[in-house]
């Protein structure tokens, strides 16, 4: 098939705007792949038993769109048939609910679609410098990620 | 250089990027006792902290950094993207 | 968190309708949940190198049910932290590039719902009274899945 | 008992559904063999193929099956959803 030869595109962008999993999921789709798998980042009304009002994201945008496509790279590598990765990581102040990263990746099979998912958001956790404030109804703060090596909280 | 701090060590810092001159040859460590002398409470999470120079990850040891005019070295707090 | 007490929800269908991963997602967010996880199973062009028209699907539909319930049973065994499971699939005709199967779960943290996803995915195709027809050009071809144990191909 | 076609076992049968009198206690294999007399092209999958009795999956073997009148007994070829 044509199709299958056609190029592997890696789709990243970060930015303010509300993430949608159809657009998402329509940026990866391709008529040679038979699976699309996703991951969808959402924020969580709680923490500790902390009511969460909302979150906000910044990131060091040039390094963390580096580090992405260093994600993409290295799936490519222990992936090869893995065809389309979309990541869209939503930046500033995002509301309850709604999505703060949305990864999709589409496959001919299904086992390199889920496994090539669950690598990139763990490793997206650990590599790309993207901080994450978690907003609660008297305080703030500065989340850290278990993935993230140089963090000292308890492992 | 250009310092770019970002989250907690922006608030610590009290200013998100400033320009400042040091030697060309200076070890990572070195550079943060540079930075740190401009801004004491970075000290608050001096061990946990590391620095991304020209985009790459760099921890506060001995490395050497060969450093120009202009390059960027960002202040890299503990990361919780996604 | 109240939210949090909210009751866990399956939401199966098995219908001709088109499959929307907006409407599959949205069925499983939950404010309590910081992560969901899909599966989407779309048609592929081509099988063998032969180009694939399109495909048609049949079910045992309350059968099919009963053993989709089955597998949300044993996803809330295997993670009791598991939120919300949707598992749609389509019957009759689908069209190359279009959603066969979408499969969401969502969970507070992610690693719940990424291994529910793959192994909500994995026991459908071993054990969901569904059957796949493709269409080629000039002939057709009634699939089966490797996971079927019944079945007598090359494993 | 109500016997249901799907997938190449309705192609095979050229019925989709169909009901047949059967002893009320009858091994799994003695009821294919019933079936099979009705749909001798059904042979053709012979070894591939499970019942669902009452929407349970049952092999085709020596098992007993006690069946009461408007049972529902599918033939299941190799499914191949998702």
């Amino acid at each position: 098939m044509n199709e299958s030869k056609d190029e592997q595109k890696d789709f990243i962008k970060l930015d303010n705007e509300k993430l949608s999993t159809d657009e998402v999921s329509k940026l990866v789709i391709s008529p040679c792949c038979g699976a699309m798998s996703l991951f969808v980042g959402t924020t969580r009304n709680n923490f500790d038993g902390k009511k969460v009002i909302h979150l906000e994201y910044e990131a060091y945008a040039p390094m963390a769109e580096a580090e992405i496509k260093k994600i993409c790279r290295d799936i490519r590598q222990k992936w090869p048939s893995v065809k389309h990765i979309a990541v869209h990581h939503r930046l500033g102040l995002v509301p309850i609910s709604e999505a703060s990263v949305i990864i999709a990746i589409s496959s001919p099979h299904r086992v390199e679609s889920l496994d090539a998912v669950k690598y990139c958001i763990n490793t997206l956790k650990a590599t790309v410098p993207i901080w994450k404030k978690e907003i609660y109804e008297e305080e703030y703060s500065w989340k850290e990620n278990k993935e993230c090596f140089w963090a000292n909280t308890e492992k | 250089v250009v310092v770019l701090y970002f989250a907690r060590s922006a608030e610590l810092a009290g200013v998100r990027t400033e320009s400042i001159s040091v030697p060309q040859q200076i070890t990572a460590l070195q550079l943060w006792e540079e930075i740190v002398r401009r801004h004491s409470r970075l000290t608050a999470i001096q061990d946990q902290v590391v620095f991304a120079v020209r985009q790459e990850y760099v921890l506060l040891g001995d490395q050497l950094l060969v450093l120009h005019s202009g390059d960027e070295v960002a202040i890299i707090p503990p990361i919780s993207g996604g």
